[in-house]
């Protein structure tokens, strides 16, 4: 079956190419089903009680000689259930939202295949040339935003992590002589901690993790919202995938602990999290551009992931998942918004738009939705999330992540208004601004529902992820279908939930008791000045936090691009000094065919 | 004159020739003498080869009446390639040359200029 | 019917010699001619596939004193590489091309097929030799000032290699008094060292000079850049893969010592480091994708230098990359006739070149160094490994750099021209897809 | 649970909300009170406060700018209300078994968050600078917040609140957290902190009058300012009970009995009374810091009196 | 409103009472202090004569103030901010002129660009006569307007509302005032 979906995906992505965007458009939703449709109908074939059982069963592929062994197992149909049903709601999405076509749908479609394809594959080789396909066809999606920054930084840090990954592909592969992940079991020592190492450096550029996230903010910021989504939400969690299959599915962390016992690997990943959920808030509270600072955000919430996988309990991967599975959709939401407003506006600069909300009403619902998520409030499931993560690090007694992490979460809420404030509030800047189109709103909306149903039912999350976390020999931690209980603390989301309900009544009865008049914009205290007279700008969204870069900026100054583009000047000056070496004259190249024909005389003659 | 001891100067003769073609084509500032050079370096070439095939007291390859011994004939039909491949080899050169001295009007070096 | 390899050379050198001839038609006699040679490359190929070696000899003379033509899978598939590439960059640049462009070309693929298919040392050089004088009047043919200054850079290297290639066949042939390749191999023991050593030192610096090999490549910016489009397509899959095929041969077949295997090793090493570093900095595309070219020579030395130490893995990569190498670099070559990208097929083909080279799977460049990390695995060599990597993080640095520069509108050509590009560049792709590079690597070979 | 159990918890949930409304706006009085004797004046009656905001509630004209701006009203006071029930409060435990402290620290961000909605969403540039002069000075204090946090959650080993209390109150007094030497250091962080929070003189940056027109409020009037003083009343209850029930045993000082309840009761009254009063103290007594002022406070001297603590608890517990 | 029914009046009668007793408890002021009177206020709201003990607090802006105290001489130019702030303020509000160049334009009488009447263009509750009245004056002034809200005679602000086409007439022939289209709603939403 699955070698069907994936020619049916390739001939779907090469008709997509040749027609006309609408028409691709709805080919490329219906196509993009497909592979969620299969995992649906393979878990109805196990009865839907998939939730409680393994399943591994494998399949086949001939590739240029080389066979590919694919298969479901429960890890992957957690992540898949995360990641495959953003392509749909992507596809939905730019039904309106490209003028022509360029080839963006079939490219998506090889994106989900290449997806799908990690997701399934069960040796090295096909989780490479998977994850490389998925390098290339989201490379391409880059290339169209024809930004030299993000052109570049993506193509070289994609093929940096190609080659961690590949060293620690091939070091495997050595010790084991064979490329089945289900052979990685007897292999330690220095070759082990190496590979496993440098497989988790190559996920971590996928997952942005901060020394490695440079080309993050470009690639973020300079493509199309509907990939970006794909890109924040769906690929960064492939990194994940990856680190979680090498860590824990496959016991990666005894191997790394195996090398050095008394140094404690995780907490490093655990500090790199911490660091870079910490550090992308801050500079994400400073951003204008309203993309780069959903890069940044995006950064610092894949850094909670990283946090969670580096802590390394159940507790903490069950939140981290948790939080993968939040991200992939409220920060889908968000960039998606970002697409709109930039469909109907054509501004990316927060402080060039404003007062959005009440022409676009339902997409400032599902963006402050989706931002309530981000902030992790109670009323979404972002908080049950982050709530497992920090139990998970007060438990652990990791004294300098915890407060990290938690200012890093008020810190999300700095960020989180900027967006509110500066793009949908304040001065309303935009008068010929309709509501974005009905299939956009309703890419929004499906995208919301999760959220939605896992506030009120955080123990259905819980359920999903068990096999994964039974499959890596891990204890799903107590819960009910609200609450959820660990040896620290119980977190009821009804309790909350019903509370805030009941608290609404006296509110409601406070609003409902006096009338109110709704006045316009521009009846606005200005000091009694009146607003029609000089019309001045009424929106603080210039510079917003500026008390806070004045104080912050310096400390932020020197960030990791700078030592990126440090690292890019000295192979500069390398191939400078190399180039010298061709000088350009014939005669010079003539003395070095004469050194060379002497020196290789006197390699093979006296040495 | 024994034959036996004209292979020893011969080979010094190689090697003298290669030596003056290598140093012409280093240091020479001028196209047409670096070519001339090269030529000289196939000729040495050459005569190293005949050298080889050289068998003290062989005849010329020819057949005839006296054919007990006869020098190695395989070299000298490599030689003969070579010749001519040398010779392809000049004339392309200086048919390049004179291209070049139409656009450069020297085959000197000149300061800014790089070949 | 497809058994007689030495068509593959006569039919080229005869066209190019009745050409002058027909002066009107001398383009389309050239193009059919090309496309026989294809064509029976191709079947050549699948023959020699299924059936395994040939060996011809010619004139009636037995080896190892006759002439003779030995042709393994490996070797049928490089003469089909070059005779299919020939063809396809013909269809691109024959057109405007004269009877005299059209004689030279046929000379030079009649040559580089002839290196690849002979079985004899002295043949090698000869072919050697016509296809380097095809190439300098190739390269001299735009009569530009940059194409004369590269034309007689690599005519003074070339000659001074030329020399080297014939000493070192004298120095062999003074030992062991044969020309044949499997004959030398069989008997190489019994040679003096120091004139072993030495006949492979000037062999190696002969060939390397084809085979643009640090630092014996000065020529190769200046030639590629002062060429026509056409042509340093022609430069970078005919003779630069011809002569890798040669140093591989003799790595692999005459001198398979491991002194020889760790010099290639080092050579291709440092000939991949310098060329991508050199390439980072290049403004002029030509010239960055010559650089470019030195470079994964010497990734393609590498390879066979593993491949010489009897890894499997490492013969696939030097076909992969060699594949990916023609395919790639020739199309980029033909794409750099205007600033900018042509389009729709301009810019796929760039892309799908780009992506080979720097190694993406499915393409052929990713099966290359897949194979070639695996092997250099099995070796131990992380330095190597490691070197590797720092050389295709430059070289995806720079054609990045590349890619994003060569966006843009149009540029003016043919759409003969467009789709010889994309052809070409499709190779990578097929190739890639396809098991038969797997296969072949399985097969017997080098075997006299 | 049985239907009369849960009655009554709702009763008593209802009792303690409107416990903390009356306490809130009668201290805040009390506070003006007390400001006006610093300053040596009269000063308005203790009951002003229930005044102003029945006045509030009942004007006549109340100007609203959309719907976005009435989420301030609902979340304001629905936010606060759900973040007191959640805190244990004197002997009560209220919903506090349902969540835990991080679940409280999230809880105070709805009714912010919402006041800070219907502010943006009034198009008053004063309000979006005020809302940023809150935010920041929110990131400022809970630097030094949460670390005292977690070293008191390393400490007992809970997140929760209650379980906080319940350990506390085991030996009455002498078992407080503020008893023992690092969290006493701990406990000055913490109430520099609850001083941002309540924001107090030194930190009232956000909402200077003279200066941005009351910042977020600038909109604000009639039922919409009334909402927002309900608000403010329950978040100064809220968030000195949650001082309590971190250093000061949530001011439970006997165990069983309807008696302790009371006498638990009005301890715990007390205590937040002492809390607040040294808070209007110090307001009455310091100007205003600037806002980078603040951040520079809180980040440099608090944050490291803070790890102070945080590693003195830490090195306890590894012991 | 409907007021129609009996019982609905009387309950709003008494609700109002309620609502005017809390109202004149807690009067918060935003005082325009253009004129040179605004120099008294500080010695009202500070210690000296402490007005907070009365309730009486200033407030930032006119949506959260219940009194408009307009400390002293008007211009066409403030007279523009001033009705704009009025506007603002949200009902019941009130209206207390300070010092005589609001009555009459005091020493600037004879100044064209005076304004000497603002009873013609805002309803004022309260005159405060003098130049300059003192805080004890001030302080008088607020003790008598609580005493009217309790009697319910302040009624500025419906009188504004009543006359609205008559202020803004005045108000036009000052400067060019066009009525804007939402106040015309305010006014119809309100009676």
């Amino acid at each position: 079956m699955l070698d069907i979906i994936f020619a049916e995906l390739i001939v779907a992505a090469i008709i997509t190419f040749f027609v006309r965007e609408k028409l691709a458009a709805i080919i490329a939703f219906f196509m993009s089903l497909l592979p969620l449709l299969a995992l649906l109908d393979w878990a109805s074939n196990y009865g839907f009680a998939i939730i409680n059982l393994g399943i591994e069963s494998h399949m086949k592929i001939y590739l240029a000689g080389v066979t590919l062994h694919l298969a479901i197992t429960p890890l992957s149909w957690f992540f898949a259930l995360m990641i495959l049903p953003l392509f749909p709601v992507i596809m939905l999405f730019s039904y309106s939202f490209f003028k022509e076509n360029d080839g963006f749908f079939a490219l998506m479609l090889l994106s989900l295949l290449a997806t799908f394809g990690i997701l399934l594959s069960r040796d090295m080789l096909s989780l490479f040339l998977f994850w490389e396909m998925m390098s290339w066809s989201s490379f391409l999606l880059v290339y169209r935003s024809k930004d030299r920054n993000a052109i570049m930084s993506y193509l070289i840090f994609s093929v940096f992590a190609a080659f961690a990954i590949l060293f620690g592909i091939i070091i495997l592969w050595h010790e084991n002589s064979s490329l089945l992940l289900s052979d990685i079991l007897n292999i330690s020592g220095k070759p082990g901690f190496i590979a496993i190492a440098s497989l988790i450096t190559g996920f971590a550029v996928k997952a942005v993790i901060m020394p490695l996230h440079a080309w993050a903010p470009f690639v973020y910021s300079k493509c199309d919202e509907s990939f970006v989504a794909f890109l924040a939400g769906g690929l960064s969690k492939l990194g994940y995938y990856g680190m979680f299959l090498f860590l824990f599915s496959l016991k990666g962390v005894d191997i790394l602990q195996s090398y050095m016992t008394n140094v404690s690997w995780n907490y490093l990943l655990a500090v790199f999290g911490a660091l870079s959920a910490f550090f992308a808030t801050l500079i994400a509270i400073l951003q204008d551009d309203l993309r780069k600072l959903l890069a940044y955000s995006s950064i610092g919430q894949l850094g909670y992931i990283a946090i969670g996988f580096g802590i390394g309990t159940p507790l903490a991967i069950t939140g981290a998942l948790f939080q993968a599975f939040n991200h992939a959709f409220f920060k889908a939401i968000l960039f998606l918004t970002a697409g709109i407003v930039a469909y109907r506006t054509g501004k990316w600069k927060i402080s060039e738009l404003g007062g959005l909300a009440y022409k676009m009403p339902f997409t400032f619902m599902a963006a402050l939705f989706a931002i309530f998520a981000l902030a992790a409030i109670p009323i979404t499931s972002g908080f049950a999330a982050k709530w497992l993560i920090y139990e998970a690090a007060i438990q652990q007694k990791y004294v300098f992540i915890a407060p990290i992490m938690l200012i890093a979460g008020v810190g999300a809420f700095l960020y989180s208004f900027r967006i509110l404030y500066g793009v949908f509030l304040g001065e309303n800047r935009h008068d010929n601004v309709e509501e974005a189109p009905k299939s956009m709103i309703a890419a929004l909306f499906i995208l919301v529902m999760p959220l939605m149903i896992f506030v009120v039912f955080p123990g259905y999350m819980l359920d999903l992820m068990k096999p994964a976390l039974q499959a890596a020999g891990m204890e799903s931690i107590a819960h009910t279908k609200f609450a959820i209980e660990t040896s620290l603390a119980k977190y009821n989301s009804i309790a909350v939930l019903i509370t805030l309900m009941v608290a609404m009544i006296p509110a409601f009865i406070i609003y409902k008791a006096r009338k109110h008049r709704v006045t316009s914009f521009e009846d606005n205290y200005l000091a009694g000045e009146p607003y029609e007279l000089h019309k001045p700008s009424m929106h603080a969204a210039n510079n917003f936090y500026k008390p806070l870069k004045k104080v912050v900026l310096p400390y932020l100054e020197p960030g990791a691009t700078h030592y990126f583009e440090k690292i890019y000047n000295g192979i500069k000056c390398a191939s400078n000094a190399v180039r010298r070496v061709y000088t350009g004259y014939v005669q010079d190249y003539a003395i070095y065919v004469v050194l060379f024909l002497l020196f290789i005389v006197g390699w093979l003659i006296w040495i | 004159m024994n034959l036996a001891t004209l292979t020893l100067p011969c080979y010094i003769t190689v090697a003298a020739l290669l030596s003056i073609g290598l140093y012409g084509v280093i240091s020479k500032r001028n196209l047409m003498k670096i070519f001339i050079s090269l030529s000289i370096m196939e000729t040495g070439v050459n005569l190293l080869l005949i050298t080889i095939g050289y068998i003290p007291g062989g005849t010329a390859p020819i057949e005839n009446a006296n054919f007990a011994k006869y020098v190695d004939p395989l070299p000298q039909a490599l030689v003969l390639t070579a010749i001519v491949i040398g010779l392809s080899v000049t004339a392309l050169a200086i048919a390049v040359l004179i291209s070049y001295y139409q656009k450069n009007g020297t085959l000197e070096y000149k300061e800014g200029m790089k070949w | 019917m497809v058994n007689h390899p030495v068509l593959l050379i006569a039919i080229p050198l005869l066209t190019a010699f009745i050409i002058p001839i027909f002066k009107k038609y001398g383009a389309a006699i050239a193009g059919g001619a090309i496309a026989f040679n294809m064509g029976y490359a191709i079947g050549m190929f699948s023959h020699i596939y299924s059936n395994g070696k040939i060996y011809e000899t010619i004139a009636g003379f037995n080896p190892p004193v006759g002439i003779f033509l030995a042709i393994d899978a490996l070797s049928a598939l490089l003469a089909l590489i070059i005779n299919l590439f020939a063809f396809i960059n013909f269809v691109a640049i024959g057109k405007e091309s004269n009877y005299k462009f059209s004689m030279l070309y046929l000379l030079a693929i009649a040559g580089s097929t002839g290196i690849v298919i002979t079985g004899d040392i002295f043949n090698m050089f000869v072919f050697f030799e016509i296809t380097a004088v095809a190439s300098y009047a190739l390269i001299a043919g735009k009569k530009d000032k940059k194409a004369l200054e590269g034309a007689i850079k690599y005519m003074v290297l070339g000659s001074i290699a030329s020399s080297f290639i014939l000493i070192g066949i004298a120095l062999i042939y003074s030992q062991l008094k044969t020309l044949n390749i499997y004959d030398i191999a069989a008997r190489i023991a019994s040679m003096n060292a120091n004139i072993k050593w030495a006949s492979f030192a000037m062999l190696l610096t002969g060939i390397g000079v084809e085979a643009e090999i640090f630092p014996l490549n000065g020529w190769v910016p200046a030639a590629y850049q002062g060429a026509s489009e056409g042509v340093a397509s022609l430069l970078s899959f005919a003779p630069s893969k011809a002569a890798i095929y040669a140093i591989a041969r003799l790595m692999l077949v005459v001198f398979p010592f491991h002194a020889t295997y760790e010099i290639a090793l080092w050579i291709g090493v440092v000939t991949l480091i310098i060329g991508e570093l050199a390439a980072f900095m290049q403004e002029d595309v030509k010239r960055m994708l010559a650089y470019s070219s030195i470079g994964q020579m010497g990734l393609i030395l590498v390879a066979f230098s593993l491949a010489s130490q009897g890894l499997k893995y490492a013969l696939m990569a030097s076909l992969f990359l060699i594949v990916s190498h023609a395919a790639s670099k020739s199309s980029l070559f033909l794409l750099s006739k205007s600033e900018k990208m042509y389009g729709m097929a301009g810019k796929y083909t760039g892309i799908v070149s780009v992506l080979s080279l720097i190694g993406m799977p499915p393409l052929a460049g990713f099966w290359g160094k897949w194979y070639l990390m695996l092997s250099a695995m099995d070796e131990k060599l992380w330095y190597v490994i490691i070197l590797i990597f720092f050389a295709g993080i430059v070289e995806t640095a720079y054609f990045a750099r590349y890619l994003h520069r060569s966006i843009g509108k149009d540029g003016e050509s043919s759409l003969r021209y467009k789709a010889a590009m994309a052809a070409m560049a499709s190779f990578a792709i097929i190739f890639g897809l396809l098991p038969l590079l797997y296969k072949i690597a399985s097969l017997p070979l080098w075997g006299g | 649970m049985d239907m009369i159990g849960m009655a009554i918890k709702i009763a008593i949930l209802i009792a303690y909300a409107i416990i903390g409304t009356c306490v809130g706006l009668l201290f805040m009085g009390i506070g003006r009170k007390i400001i006006a004797r610093v300053h040596n004046r009269v000063g308005p009656p203790f009951y002003q406060n229930f005044i102003d905001v029945a006045k509030l509630l009942s004007k006549k004209t109340n100007i609203s700018h959309g719907w976005i701006f009435d989420l301030a009203l609902l979340f304001s006071i629905s936010g606060i209300l759900l973040t007191l029930l959640f805190l244990p409060i004197g002997g009560a435990q209220l919903l506090s078994m349902d969540g835990d402290a991080f679940l409280v620290l999230y809880l105070l961000a709805i009714p912010a968050l919402g006041f800070a909605l219907g502010a943006g969403a009034s198009g008053n540039p004063n309000a979006g600078v005020g809302v940023m002069r809150a935010l920041v000075m929110m990131l400022s204090y809970e630097l030094p917040f949460v670390i005292t946090l977690i070293a008191l959650m390393i400490y007992y080993d809970t997140t929760s609140l209650a379980t906080i209390v319940k350990m506390q109150s085991i030996d009455g007094i002498k078992s407080w957290a503020i008893t023992m030497p690092p969290f006493m250091i701990a406990a000055f962080a913490a109430d520099m902190a609850l001083q941002g929070m309540l924001m107090e003189q030194p930190f009232d940056i956000p909402v200077a009058p003279h200066e941005i027109a009351s910042g977020p409020m600038v909109e604000f009037g009639g039922k919409y300012l009334g909402s927002l003083m309900l608000y403010k009343a329950i978040a100064l209850v809220a968030e000195t009970t949650l001082f309590v029930d971190l250093f000061l045993g949530g001011g439970v000082v006997m165990h069983s009995g309807v008696m302790a309840a009371i006498i638990n009761f009005f301890v715990w009254l007390g205590l937040i009374f002492l809390l607040f009063v040294l808070s209007i103290l110090i307001a009455a007594s310091f100007p205003r810091f600037r806002i980078e002022q603040a951040f520079g406070f809180y980040w440099k001297y608090e944050a490291i009196i803070a790890a102070i603590s945080l590693i003195w608890v830490y090195i306890m517990v590894i012991k | 409103m409907g007021l129609h029914n009996g019982d609905k009046m009387m309950r709003y009668e008494e609700w109002s009472k309620l609502a005017r007793k809390a109202s004149k408890k807690s009067l918060w002021m935003v005082h325009f202090c253009t004129g040179c009177g605004a120099v008294e206020m500080p010695p009202v709201m500070t210690s000296r004569y402490d007005a907070e003990r009365f309730g009486i607090t200033s407030m930032a802006t006119p949506r959260q103030a219940d009194v408009l105290l307009i400390t002293g001489y008007l211009t066409v130019k403030t007279l523009r901010r001033v009705i704009q702030v009025y506007e603002q303020m949200q009902s019941p509000k009130y209206v207390i002129a300070f010092g005589s160049c609001t009555i009459n334009g005091g020493m600037y009488w004879d100044s064209y660009n005076t304004i000497k009447h603002l009873e013609k263009y805002i309803p004022v509750d309260l005159y405060i006569a003098g130049c300059m009245p003192r805080p004890e004056g001030i302080i008088n002034a607020f003790i008598k307007l609580m005493k009217l809200i309790d009697e319910g005679k302040a009624r500025g602000w419906e009188k504004y509302q009543k006359y609205y086409d008559r202020y803004k007439e005045n108000q036009r022939r000052v400067f060019n005032f066009e009525i804007k289209e939402e106040q015309k709603e305010e006014k119809n939403e309100e009676h």
